[in-house]
C-alpha cells in the first residue's frame, strides 16, 4: 500500500465524478457516495500510517510536461493532514446529508464539496509547489462556487466574488514566490528547493517566503486580506465548516509549515509573519465582540485562531501551529455544525433572536459547550494544550508577543461564552421556529465533540511525530497565566451575559466609538470597496476613455483627414487644377469676373491647362528645380 | 502523403466553391460547409499523428518552383510552431461552421466566406515562401471584411472599415519590410528568392539593416496580435462581427500576428529581436495590464471579452520578448490555448446576443436561475480564461511568467496585476449577469437553453480546454522542439 | 538686303494675317485672313527655296482647306445673314493671351539661346524628283500609312457628317 | 533603296488588316456579321503571323532605319492584336443596332494597324504618321452613334484636345529634328548624347511629354479622358482606355527611354513627379465618382500613373514591369468596360445603383467583374498584381527616391482598393431593389460577357503563370535599353 | 539690315505658334479653334523647313516631314469640320462654352 500512497486522494475524485454523473438521481444520497470516497481515503491514509510512524518518507514523481513534474510525497505532516481532512470531510458530508434536506442543486453541491476535499488532499500530498498551487487555486474555485451556492441571493454572489478575488490577490503573491523559487533554484520540487536554499541569496529567500506568505495571507485570511472570510458565511453551513476546519484556510498554515526549512533562513519574514499574526489574532477577536450573527462570530474566531497559528509559525513553532490546526479543526467543525443545528432549530442567524436553545436541543447544547470550552483554552480540553504551546513559543521569542496573544485568548474566552450564554441560556427571544435536527446531523456532532475534548491529550506524541523532536518543556508560568486569562474571560462573560449583572448595552454605550469601529470591521471592507469602486474601476474608466478618445481619436483624425483629402481632391480637380490656371493667370488679367463664371467641363480649359502645365514644367526645369 | 498540406490547404477552397455552387438552400449550404470542413480537420489530425516530435525541421514540406525569375515557389511545410495553429484553425472552422447553423441571412455567402477564410489562415500558417505568405495574409482580410460588413452589428461599416484599413496598412508596411529583405538577401546570395528558409539559413543581415527593418515587420504583426496601442480595431471588429466571425477572428486571426513575429521577424532578424526585446516586453506588459483594465470598464460582454483578448495576447508578446525556452513555449501555447478559450467566449457571447438581443451586462441579471446550462458554460469558460489551473490557459500563463520573471522580474510583477484584474472583471460580470435574482423583464425574449449545434461545439472545446490543461504534453512537446530550435537560431541569448 | 526685306514683309503678312484670324469678329473674315496667312507662309517657303512645298502649301491649304472651311461655315450658318458676331472670344481670352505670350517668351528665349549647327545660308532647292524618290523608298511606309489615313479621314468625315435619318 | 519582298513579309499582318479594312468599307451595309467575321479572321491571321515572327526571333532593320522588326515591336503588335480582337468581338452586341457597324469595325482595324506600326517605326515621320492614323481613325468613334448627345460632346473634346496635342508633338519633334538634323530615332539618340545640353531640348521634351501625355491621359493632361470615356459608347471607351492609350506608352517607351537618354535625369524626375500626381489624383477622384464609367476612367488615369512609374525608374526591369502593366491594364480596362456595359446596358444607368445585388441576379457576371476589379486593385495572383510588383521591386533595386515613388504606388493601390471593393461590396452585399435589378436578356449582352470572360481568363492565366510574359517583356526591353 | 538666319525663321514659327495657341484657347467657335490649330501646324512647317534648309546634316528630311504634316492637317480639318457640323446639327450652335454635358 505504501507504494501507492499517491492514490489516497483519488477515491474522492472518483466519487466526485460519479456524483457529477449520477448526482441528479441520487439527490441527498450523494452524501453517502461522497462519504464512501472520503472514508476510502481515510482508510488508505490509516493503512500507510504505521509505515510513516516507522519513519518512512516516500516520494513519487511523474513527468507532467517537458521538465515540469507532478509528484506526491508522504511524510508525517502530510499524513496528519490527510487523516484530518478525510476524517472531517466524512462527517461534514454526513451532516450535509441532513442539513441540505429540501435544497435544490444537490448534485452541484456534493460534487463541489468533494472537489473541495480532493483539492485540499491534493495540496497536502503534492511534492512540489506548483502542484500545490494548482490545487490551491482549485480550492479557490470551489470556495467561489460553494460560497455562491445560493447565487440567486445577491449577497451570496457578492461574497463569492469577494472570496475569490481577495484570495486571488494573495495567490498572485504566492505565484511571485514560486517564480522566485524557480528562477533561483531551477526547480519546483520541495526537496530540491530546500537543498538549494543553502546557496540562495538571503534576499531572495526572504522575498520568496514573503511571497508565499502573501498567498497564505489570502487563503488563511490574515490581515489585511481577512475580509473575505466573514462574508463567506453566505454559503451553506457545511461549507463553512469545510472552509474553516478542514480545507482552504488550513492550506495556508500547512504551506508555511511545509516551507519551514526555508522560513528558518528568513528572519525578516518571520517577524513579518508574527506581526501579521498578532494583528489578526487580536483585531479579529475584538470584532467578534460586537458580532451578532452566530456564524460570523465563529468566523471572527477562526480568524483569530488562525492568527495564533501564524504567530506560531512565525516563531518557528511548527508543532504548536500544527497542533492548534488539528484541535481547531475539530472544535471549529463542531462549532459550525452546531451552529448549523441551532440555526436549523431557531430559524434565524441572529444570536439576539435566539436564546433558550439548551432546552430545545440538548445534544447540540452539550457538544457546542465542549467546543466552546475547548476553544476558550480551558484545560483539559484540547484547545488549551495547543494554545499553550503557541504561547510558550511566543514567550520564547518575545514576551510582548505572548502578552498580546494572552489578551486575544482572554477575548476568545469572553466572546465564546458570551455567544454561548446568549444563544443557549435564557428564553427564546422571538417566535421564530425551525425544525428539529435529524440523526445525520447529530451524529457528527457527537463524534466531533469527542475529538474536540480529547485530541489535546495526544499533543506530545503528535508533535513528536510531526516535528521529529520532543516538545520543549512547557513553561508553567505561561500555562498558569493562560488558564487564568481564559477563566477570567469566562467569568466576565458569565457576569455580563450569564447573570446579567452588568448591562452589556451600557458598556457598549460607554465605548460607543470603539463599538462602531468594530461593528464596521475597522472600515477595512469599506476602504476596499471604495478602492475597488473608485480607484480600480476609475482606472478602468480612465483607460477606456483613453482608448476611445485618445487612441481612437488619433485614428479618427487620420480617417477624417483622409476623407477630407479625398473630398478636397475632388475639389482640387474641379477647382484647383482648373482653378490654378485661373488663379495663376488672374495675376496677369484684370478681368477677374470673367473667371468667376467659369464652370468645368470646358474643353478650352483643358487646353489652357495643358499650356499652363507646359509652362510650369519648363519654368521648373529651367529654375533648376528638376 | 507528400501533398498532405496541399490537400489541407485547398480543401476549404473547394468547399467554398461547392457551397457557392450547390448551397442553394440554407440547409444545404450549412451541411455542405460542415461536411467538407471536416476533411481538413481529419487531414490535420493525420498530420499530427504523422508528425515527428523529435524533429525540429520542417515536415510534410512541399517545394515546387513557381515563378523562378523572382524566386517564388510554392513552398509549404509545418513544424512545431505551426502544427498547433493548423490544428486550431481546422478545428475552429469546423466548430464555427456548426455553431453558425442559425445564420439565416445569405447563408450561402456566409459559409463560402468562412471557407475562404480558412484557406487564407491555413496558408499563412503553412507558407514558407514570403510571397505565398503575403498572398494568404491578404487573402484573410477580404472574407473577414465582408463577414463583418454584411452580418455585423449596427456599427459594422465603421468596424469593417477600421479593421480593413488598420490591418491593410499594417500589412503594407510589413510588405515593405519583406521586399527590403528580399533585395538585401538577393544581393547577398547573388540570386533572388522569396524562400524564407533559404534566406534564414544562408543570409545574415547586417545589424543596421535588421534594426531598420525589424520595426516595420513588428508593426505589421503587432497590429494583428494586437499590441497596445495598435489594438483599437479589435474591440470594434469583434463587437460588430457576427459570432462566427469573431470566433475565428479571436481564435485564429490574432494568432497570425504572433506566428509571423516568430517565423519571420525573429527567425530572420535575430539580432534586432534581441535589440528590441525590452521594448517589446514593455509593450506586452502594457497590453496585458491596460487591456485588463479596459475590459473591466466594459458593460458590453462581447467588448469585455474582446479586450480580454488584447490582454491575453499581450502575454504572447511578453513570452516571445523574453526569448527563453519557457517564454517561447508559453507564448506559443498561449496562442493555442487562447484560440480554444476565446472561441468559447465569443460563442457564448453570441448565444447571449441571440437569446436576449442584448449583451449589456447591466441589462442582464440572474441568468443562472433560468438558463443553468448556459451559465455553467459561462462559468467554466470565464475561469478557463482567467487562468484556472488544470485548464489550458494556466499552463501558458505560467510558462510565460516563469520565462519572463527570470529576465525582467520587475516587468513581470507589473504584468501580474493583470491576473487580479482579469479575475475581477470576469467575476464581476458573472455576478451581475448570472447571479442574483432573475430579471423577469428578460422573459419577453422567451429564452431557451442551448441548442444542439450550440452545445456540441462548446462541449468539444470545453473538453479540449480541460484536456490540454491537464495534459499539455502532446502539444507542448511539439512546440518545445521548435522553440529550442528557434532559440538556437537566436544565438542563445540566455 | 533684299532678302531681308522680303522676309520681313512676308513675316508681317503672315503674322498680321494670323492675328486677324483670331481677332476678327466675323468668322468668314477670319477664314479669308487665314488664306492670307497661308499665302504668307508659302512665301516664306519660297525664301527657303522650298518651291515644291510652297506649291503644296498654296494648293492644299490656301486652296483646298480654306474652301472646305468656307463650305462648312456655310453649312452651319444657313439662313440668318448675321455674321458680325460669329467669332467671339471665349471666357478664357485673357488667359489665352497670357499663355500665348508666355509661350512665345520662353520659345524665343530658348530658340535664341540655343546654338544651332547651322550653315548660315539656306541650302539649294530640293528637286521634286528627289522628294518623290525618298517618299517612295525610305518613307514608303509612312507614305502608305498616310494614304490609309486620308481614306480613313474621308470615311470618318462621311460617317460623322451624315444627317441622322431617324429622330428617335 | 526600296523595300524588298523579303522585308515585306514582316508587314503581312498589317497589310492584311489594311486590306480587310478596305474590303469591309466596301461591303454592303446590310451585312452585320460578315465584317465581324472578316475582321476577326484577319486579326487571327495577323496574330498567328506576329506570333511566328516573335518566336522565330525576327530581328531586322530596313528602309534606312525607318522600320525595325524585333522582339519589342512584335510583342507590341501581339498585345494590340489581342486587345483589339477582344474589343471587336465584344462589340458584337453593340453593333446590332448600329448604323455604321462596318465602318466601326474597319476603323478599329485601321487603328489597330496604326498601333502595330508604332512599335516598328524607326523615325519621327513614320512614328508620327502611325500615331496620327490611330488618332484620326478613333476621332470618329465616340460620335459613331449619332443619337448620343454625350457622344458628340465626347467627340469634340477628344478631337480638339487631340489636334492641339498633335501640334505640340509636331513642334517638339521639329525642334528635335533641328537639334540633331535627323529624324532617325537611333541617330537622334547618338547625336544628342554626343552634344551639349541645349535649353531648347528641354522645351522639346516637355512639348512631347505634353503631347503624348494627352494620349496617355496623365495628370495634368488627363481632363479630356473622363469626359470622352463617359460620353463614348462603352465599347469605344474600352478601345480608347484599353488600347489606343497604350499606343502612346509605346511611343513614350521608344522616345523617352531610348531616344532622349541624354537627358535621362530630367526625364526621370519629371516622370516621377507626374506619375505620383497621376496616381494620386486619379485614385482620389475615382474615389468620389458615382458613375462607374467615369470611375473607370479615373482608375485608368491612375494606372497610367503606375505605368509611368515603371518608366520613371528607367531600368530594364522597370520598363519590363511597365510593359507588363500595359498588358495587364489593357486586359483589365477592356474587361471592365465590357463588364460594366453588360450590367448597365439595359437601363443605360452607369451609376453604382445599377450594380446592387448583381451577385445574386447574375452571379457569373459579378464574379468576372470582381476578378477584374481585384486585378485592378493589384490583388495577387492576378496579372495586375505582378506588373505592379515588378515595378515596385525594380524601384527597390534602384533605391533612393524611387523607393518613395514605389511607396506612393503601393499606398495608391491600397487607396484604390477602397473604391474597387465598394463596387464588389455593392454587387454582393446590397440587396437589389425591384426597379434597379439589372435584367438584360442574355442574348443582348453575350458578346460583352464573352469579352469580359476572355479578359478574366487571360488575367488569371497570366496571373498564375506570369513567367512567360515577363520573359517576353524583358526581351522586348533589351531592345530598347541594351 | 542684318542677315536673315535660322533664328529668324524659328522666331517667326514661334510667334505663329503662339498666336495659334491663343486662338485655340481664346476663341470659342469650334471652327475658329480649328483654324488656330492650323496656324500652329503651319508654324511647325516653318520650323521643319527652316531646319531642313539651314542645317548641314539635315538631309532634307524636314521637307518630307512637312509634306506629311500638311496631309495630316488636311485630314484633321476634314474630320474636325464634320464633327462641327454634327454638333451644330444637334445643338444649333458651335459655342464651345455651351458644351458641358460631361463634367466633374
Amino acid at each position: 500500500m505504501i507504494d501507492y500512497f499517491w492514490l489516497i486522494p483519488m477515491p474522492v475524485l472518483f466519487t466526485m465524478i460519479l456524483t457529477l454523473l449520477f448526482g441528479k438521481k441520487l439527490g441527498l444520497k450523494s452524501a453517502y457516495l461522497g462519504m464512501l470516497g472520503t472514508i476510502a481515503s481515510f482508510c488508505m491514509s490509516l493503512s500507510v500510517l504505521p509505515d510513516v510512524i516507522a519513519g518512512t518518507v516516500k516520494q513519487v514523481e511523474f513527468t507532467w510536461f517537458l521538465n515540469f513534474k507532478f509528484g506526491f510525497m508522504l511524510d508525517p505532516l502530510t499524513i496528519t493532514l490527510l487523516l484530518l481532512v478525510s476524517f472531517l470531510a466524512t462527517f461534514i458530508l454526513l451532516y450535509a446529508n441532513g442539513y441540505m434536506h429540501g435544497e435544490g442543486g444537490l448534485m452541484r453541491f456534493f460534487a463541489e464539496v468533494q472537489l473541495f476535499t480532493f483539492s485540499m488532499l491534493g495540496v497536502v500530498i503534492a511534492d512540489n509547489i506548483l502542484q500545490a498551487f494548482i490545487f490551491w487555486e482549485i480550492m479557490g474555485l470551489c470556495s467561489y462556487l460553494l460560497i455562491g451556492f445560493w447565487f440567486h441571493k445577491p449577497s451570496a454572489a457578492a461574497a463569492a466574488k469577494k472570496a475569490f478575488l481577495t484570495t486571488r490577490v494573495g495567490d498572485v503573491f504566492m505565484l511571485i514566490g514560486i517564480l522566485i523559487l524557480y528562477t533561483q533554484t531551477g526547480s519546483l520540487q520541495y526537496h530540491e528547493i530546500f537543498a538549494a536554499a543553502a546557496n540562495m541569496d538571503p534576499f531572495w529567500i526572504t522575498a520568496a517566503t514573503l511571497g508565499l506568505f502573501g498567498g497564505v495571507i489570502g487563503k488563511s485570511a490574515q490581515f489585511p486580506l481577512h475580509v473575505w472570510l466573514p462574508d463567506a458565511m453566505e454559503g451553506p453551513t457545511p461549507v463553512s465548516a469545510l472552509i474553516h476546519a478542514a480545507t482552504m484556510v488550513k492550506a495556508g498554515i500547512y504551506l508555511m509549515a511545509r516551507f519551514m526549512p526555508l522560513l528558518v533562513l528568513a528572519p525578516i519574514s518571520q517577524n513579518f509573519m508574527v506581526i501579521i499574526g498578532l494583528i489578526t489574532a487580536l483585531g479579529t477577536a475584538l470584532m467578534a465582540l460586537t458580532a451578532t450573527d452566530f456564524k460570523r462570530v465563529l468566523a471572527f474566531s477562526t480568524l483569530s485562531q488562525l492568527g495564533f497559528m501564524v504567530v506560531a509559525l512565525g516563531t518557528l513553532n511548527m508543532a504548536g501551529a500544527i497542533l492548534h490546526l488539528i484541535n481547531h479543526a475539530f472544535f471549529k467543525a463542531l462549532l459550525f455544525l452546531g451552529a448549523g443545528c441551532v440555526i436549523h432549530v431557531t430559524g434565524t442567524n441572529n444570536i439576539w433572536e435566539m436564546g433558550g436553545v439548551w432546552k430545545k436541543d440538548k445534544v447540540t447544547a452539550i457538544t457546542v459547550l465542549i467546543a466552546t470550552i475547548s476553544i476558550a483554552g480551558i484545560p483539559p480540553l484540547s484547545g488549551f494544550w495547543s494554545k499553550d504551546e503557541i504561547l510558550i513559543g511566543a514567550a520564547h521569542a518575545n514576551p510582548i508577543f505572548c502578552g498580546i496573544l494572552l489578551l486575544a485568548s482572554f477575548l476568545t474566552a469572553f466572546y465564546m461564552f458570551r455567544l454561548y450564554y446568549v444563544v443557549f441560556a435564557g428564553k427564546p427571544r422571538t417566535e421564530k421556529h425551525g425544525h428539529a435536527c435529524g440523526k445525520t446531523m447529530l451524529i457528527p456532532l457527537v463524534v466531533l465533540s469527542f475529538f474536540a475534548a480529547f485530541s489535546g491529550l495526544f499533543s506530545k506524541p503528535i508533535a513528536r511525530f510531526i516535528t521529529g523532536e520532543t516538545m520543549a518543556h512547557g513553561s508553567n508560568t505561561v500555562m498558569m497565566i493562560s488558564i487564568v486569562v481564559a477563566l477570567l474571560g469566562f467569568l466576565l462573560a458569565t457576569v455580563i451575559y450569564g447573570w446579567q449583572k452588568i448591562s452589556a448595552a451600557k458598556i457598549a454605550n460607554t465605548f460607543k466609538g470603539i463599538c462602531t469601529l468594530l461593528i464596521n470591521r475597522y472600515y477595512i471592507d469599506a476602504a476596499y470597496n471604495w478602492f475597488c469602486n473608485h480607484i480600480v474601476v476609475g482606472l478602468a474608466k480612465v483607460a477606456d476613455f483613453f482608448d476611445k478618445h485618445v487612441i481612437d481619436g488619433i485614428i479618427h483624425i487620420v480617417r477624417d483627414v483622409t476623407l477630407l483629402v479625398s473630398k478636397a481632391a475632388k475639389w482640387v480637380d474641379i477647382y484647383i487644377v482648373d482653378g490654378i490656371i485661373r488663379g495663376i493667370c488672374s495675376g496677369f488679367v484684370f478681368g477677374g469676373s470673367e473667371i468667376r463664371k467659369t464652370s468645368t467641363g470646358q474643353l478650352q480649359q483643358y487646353l489652357l491647362l495643358i499650356a499652363a502645365a507646359v509652362t510650369v514644367m519648363i519654368a521648373l526645369v529651367w529654375g533648376g528645380l528638376l | 502523403m507528400n501533398h498532405l498540406l496541399t490537400f489541407i490547404l485547398f480543401t476549404p477552397l473547394v468547399a467554398a466553391l461547392l457551397v457557392f455552387l450547390f448551397g442553394t438552400t440554407t440547409k444545404r449550404a450549412k451541411w455542405i460547409a460542415f461536411a467538407v470542413s471536416l476533411i481538413p480537420l481529419v487531414l490535420s489530425v493525420f498530420a499530427l499523428l504523422g508528425f515527428d516530435w523529435t524533429n525540429s525541421q520542417l515536415q510534410f514540406s512541399v517545394l515546387i518552383p513557381w515563378i523562378q525569375d523572382f524566386g517564388i515557389s510554392y513552398y509549404l511545410g509545418i513544424d512545431g510552431l505551426s502544427m498547433p495553429l493548423v490544428m486550431l484553425t481546422t478545428l475552429l472552422t469546423t466548430l464555427t461552421t456548426l455553431f453558425s447553423f442559425d445564420v439565416d441571412h445569405k447563408t450561402k455567402t456566409y459559409f463560402t466566406l468562412l471557407m475562404l477564410l480558412e484557406t487564407g489562415v491555413l496558408g499563412v500558417f503553412m507558407s514558407l515562401d514570403f510571397f505565398l505568405f503575403y498572398l494568404f495574409w491578404e487573402l484573410v482580410l477580404i472574407p473577414m471584411y465582408f463577414l463583418i460588413i454584411e452580418w455585423g452589428g449596427p456599427r459594422r461599416r465603421y468596424a469593417a472599415l477600421k479593421f480593413f484599413v488598420y490591418t491593410h496598412v499594417a500589412s503594407l508596411i510589413m510588405l515593405v519590410g519583406i521586399i527590403a529583405m528580399y533585395f538585401v538577401a538577393g544581393r547577398e546570395l547573388g540570386y533572388y528568392t522569396f524562400n524564407m528558409i533559404e534566406i534564414m539559413q544562408k543570409v545574415h543581415f547586417a545589424s543596421s539593416f535588421q534594426y531598420l527593418v525589424f520595426p516595420a515587420l513588428f508593426f505589421g504583426f503587432a497590429v494583428k496580435i494586437p499590441v497596445v496601442p495598435f489594438h483599437t480595431w479589435l474591440p470594434d471588429a469583434h463587437v460588430e462581427a457576427p459570432t462566427g466571425g469573431s470566433v475565428l477572428l479571436a481564435g485564429v486571426l490574432l494568432k497570425m500576428g504572433g506566428y509571423g513575429l516568430i517565423r519571420i521577424a525573429f527567425c530572420l532578424m535575430p539580432e534586432a529581436a534581441k535589440y528590441y526585446a525590452l521594448p517589446m516586453a514593455i509593450l506586452g506588459v502594457i497590453s496585458m495590464v491596460y487591456g485588463a483594465f479596459l475590459a473591466l470598464a466594459q458593460d458590453d460582454m462581447k467588448k469585455m471579452v474582446a479586450y480580454s483578448s488584447v490582454s491575453h495576447m499581450g502575454s504572447v508578446l511578453l513570452g516571445l520578448a523574453v526569448m527563453n525556452v519557457n517564454g517561447f513555449n508559453g507564448a506559443i501555447y498561449q496562442m493555442f490555448a487562447h484560440g480554444l478559450i476565446s472561441a468559447m467566449l465569443f460563442m457564448l457571447c453570441g448565444i447571449l446576443q441571440h437569446t436576449f438581443h442584448t449583451r449589456r451586462i447591466s441589462e442582464l441579471g440572474g441568468l443562472a436561475n433560468r438558463l443553468p446550462r448556459l451559465a455553467t458554460f459561462f462559468v467554466f469558460t470565464f475561469f478557463a480564461s482567467l487562468g484556472l489551473p488544470l485548464l489550458a490557459g494556466f499552463v501558458a500563463e505560467l510558462l510565460v511568467f516563469l520565462g519572463a520573471f527570470s529576465v525582467y522580474p520587475a516587468l513581470t510583477l507589473v504584468a501580474m496585476i493583470s491576473l487580479v484584474i482579469t479575475a475581477a472583471y470576469y467575476l464581476w460580470a458573472l455576478q451581475r449577469a448570472f447571479f442574483g435574482p432573475y430579471r423577469e423583464s428578460l422573459e419577453v425574449h422567451h429564452p431557451h437553453d442551448l441548442t444542439w449545434y450550440q452545445s456540441v461545439p462548446l462541449t468539444v472545446l470545453g473538453a479540449l480546454v480541460l484536456f490540454f490543461g491537464i495534459c499539455p504534453a502532446p502539444i507542448l512537446n511539439v512546440i518545445n522542439v521548435s522553440s529550442q530550435y528557434i532559440l538556437q537560431l537566436l544565438g542563445g541569448v540566455l | 538686303m533684299m532678302q531681308s526685306i522680303v522676309f520681313f514683309l512676308l513675316a508681317a503678312l503672315t503674322l498680321g494675317g494670323a492675328l486677324a484670324v483670331i481677332n476678327l469678329k466675323n468668322i468668314v473674315h477670319s477664314v479669308l485672313c487665314l488664306i492670307v496667312t497661308f499665302l504668307g507662309v508659302a512665301g516664306i517657303f519660297l525664301t527657303l527655296r522650298a518651291d515644291f512645298l510652297a506649291a503644296v502649301q498654296v494648293l492644299v491649304y490656301a486652296g483646298a482647306v480654306s474652301i472646305l472651311v468656307i463650305f462648312a461655315l456655310l453649312l452651319v450658318n444657313q439662313g440668318d445673314g448675321k455674321m458680325a458676331e460669329t467669332n467671339p472670344y471665349s471666357r478664357f481670352g485673357y488667359l489665352g493671351v497670357a499663355a500665348a505670350m508666355l509661350f512665345f517668351g520662353f520659345l524665343s528665349f530658348s530658340l535664341i539661346k540655343t546654338t544651332w549647327q547651322t550653315t548660315g545660308i539656306a541650302a539649294a532647292a530640293t528637286s521634286v524628283g528627289e522628294i518623290g524618290v525618298r517618299l517612295l523608298s525610305q518613307y514608303v511606309i509612312a507614305f502608305e500609312l498616310a494614304a490609309v489615313l486620308l481614306l480613313v479621314a474621308m470615311v470618318a468625315a462621311i460617317i460623322i457628317g451624315r444627317e441622322v435619318k431617324d429622330h428617335a | 533603296m526600296g523595300i524588298t519582298p523579303s522585308d515585306l513579309q514582316y508587314f503581312a499582318p498589317e497589310i492584311l488588316l489594311a486590306l480587310v479594312a478596305i474590303v469591309i468599307f466596301l461591303l454592303p451595309r446590310a451585312s452585320k456579321n460578315i465584317p465581324m467575321v472578316f475582321a476577326l479572321g484577319a486579326i487571327g491571321l495577323s496574330f498567328l503571323g506576329t506570333v511566328w515572327f516573335l518566336f522565330t526571333g525576327a530581328n531586322t532593320v530596313m528602309l534606312f532605319g525607318s522600320m525595325e522588326i524585333n522582339a519589342f515591336s512584335e510583342l507590341m503588335k501581339l498585345i494590340f492584336l489581342v486587345l483589339a480582337g477582344i474589343t471587336i468581338l465584344g462589340s458584337y452586341n453593340y453593333l446590332q443596332n448600329l448604323r455604321f457597324a462596318k465602318e466601326y469595325i474597319s476603323l478599329l482595324l485601321v487603328a489597330t494597324m496604326g498601333l502595330m506600326f508604332l512599335g516598328s517605326a524607326g523615325d519621327f515621320i513614320t512614328l508620327f504618321v502611325a500615331f496620327e492614323l490611330v488618332s484620326i481613325s478613333t476621332y470618329a468613334l465616340p460620335i459613331i452613334d449619332q443619337k448620343s448627345e454625350k457622344g458628340k460632346e465626347a467627340a469634340i473634346k477628344y478631337f480638339v484636345t487631340g489636334a492641339f496635342s498633335s501640334a505640340l508633338i509636331l513642334y517638339g519633334l521639329s525642334l528635335l529634328y533641328g537639334l540633331t538634323g535627323s529624324v532617325q530615332l537611333s541617330v537622334v539618340a547618338t547625336v544628342l548624347q554626343a552634344s551639349t545640353l541645349q535649353p531648347i531640348l528641354i522645351v522639346a521634351m516637355i512639348f512631347l511629354l505634353a503631347g503624348f501625355g494627352y494620349k496617355m491621359a496623365i495628370v495634368p493632361f488627363h481632363l479630356w479622358a473622363p469626359d470622352a470615356y463617359e460620353g463614348s459608347p462603352t465599347p469605344v471607351s474600352a478601345f480608347l482606355a484599353g488600347i489606343t492609350k497604350k499606343g502612346a506608352f509605346v511611343v513614350v517607351l521608344k522616345l523617352f527611354l531610348a531616344t532622349l537618354i541624354a537627358i535621362k535625369l530630367h526625364v526621370i524626375l519629371l516622370f516621377a513627379i507626374i506619375a505620383a500626381l497621376t496616381m494620386t489624383i486619379g485614385n482620389i477622384v475615382a474615389l468620389v465618382q458615382n458613375d462607374m464609367k467615369r470611375m473607370l476612367a479615373y482608375s485608368s488615369i491612375a494606372h497610367a500613373g503606375n505605368i509611368l512609374v515603371g518608366l520613371a525608374i528607367f531600368t530594364p526591369l522597370a520598363a519590363a514591369g511597365a510593359i507588363m502593366h500595359i498588358v495587364a491594364h489593357g486586359l483589365m480596362a477592356v474587361g471592365a468596360f465590357f463588364g460594366i456595359e453588360a450590367v448597365c446596358k439595359k437601363k443605360q444607368d452607369y451609376s453604382l445603383q445599377s450594380f446592387h445585388g448583381l451577385g445574386k441576379s447574375v452571379p457569373l457576371l459579378a464574379l468576372g467583374l470582381s476578378v477584374i476589379l481585384l486585378s485592378l486593385a493589384g490583388v495577387p495572383p492576378l496579372l495586375g498584381f505582378w506588373s505592379k510588383m515588378v515595378i515596385v521591386i525594380s524601384a527597390f533595386e534602384v533605391g533612393g527616391g524611387m523607393i518613395l515613388l514605389a511607396l506612393i504606388l503601393v499606398l495608391n493601390s491600397a487607396l484604390s482598393m477602397v473604391y474597387y471593393a465598394r463596387l464588389i461590396k455593392v454587387m454582393y452585399m446590397s440587396p437589389a431593389s425591384a426597379e434597379t435589378a439589372p435584367k438584360a436578356k442574355w442574348g443582348e449582352i453575350v458578346s460583352y460577357s464573352t469579352a469580359l470572360a476572355i479578359c478574366v481568363g487571360l488575367l488569371l492565366l497570366l496571373g498564375l503563370f506570369p513567367n512567360q510574359l515577363f520573359m517576353l517583356c524583358q526581351a522586348a526591353v533589351a531592345i530598347l535599353l541594351p | 539690315m542684318l542677315e536673315i538666319g535660322l533664328t529668324h525663321y524659328l522666331l517667326l514659327g514661334a510667334a505663329l505658334f503662339a498666336i495659334g495657341l491663343f486662338g485655340a484657347i481664346g476663341k470659342k467657335h469650334v471652327i475658329s479653334i480649328l483654324l488656330s490649330i492650323e496656324l500652329m501646324l503651319n508654324a511647325v512647317n516653318i520650323n521643319l523647313l527652316a531646319f531642313s534648309k539651314f542645317l548641314p546634316l539635315s538631309n532634307g528630311a524636314g521637307e518630307i516631314f512637312s509634306i506629311f504634316v500638311i496631309v495630316i492637317a488636311a485630314a484633321e480639318v476634314a474630320i474636325g469640320l464634320a464633327i462641327a457640323i454634327a454638333l451644330y446639327r444637334s445643338k444649333g450652335s458651335l459655342d464651345l462654352d455651351k458644351f458641358n454635358l460631361l463634367r466633374w
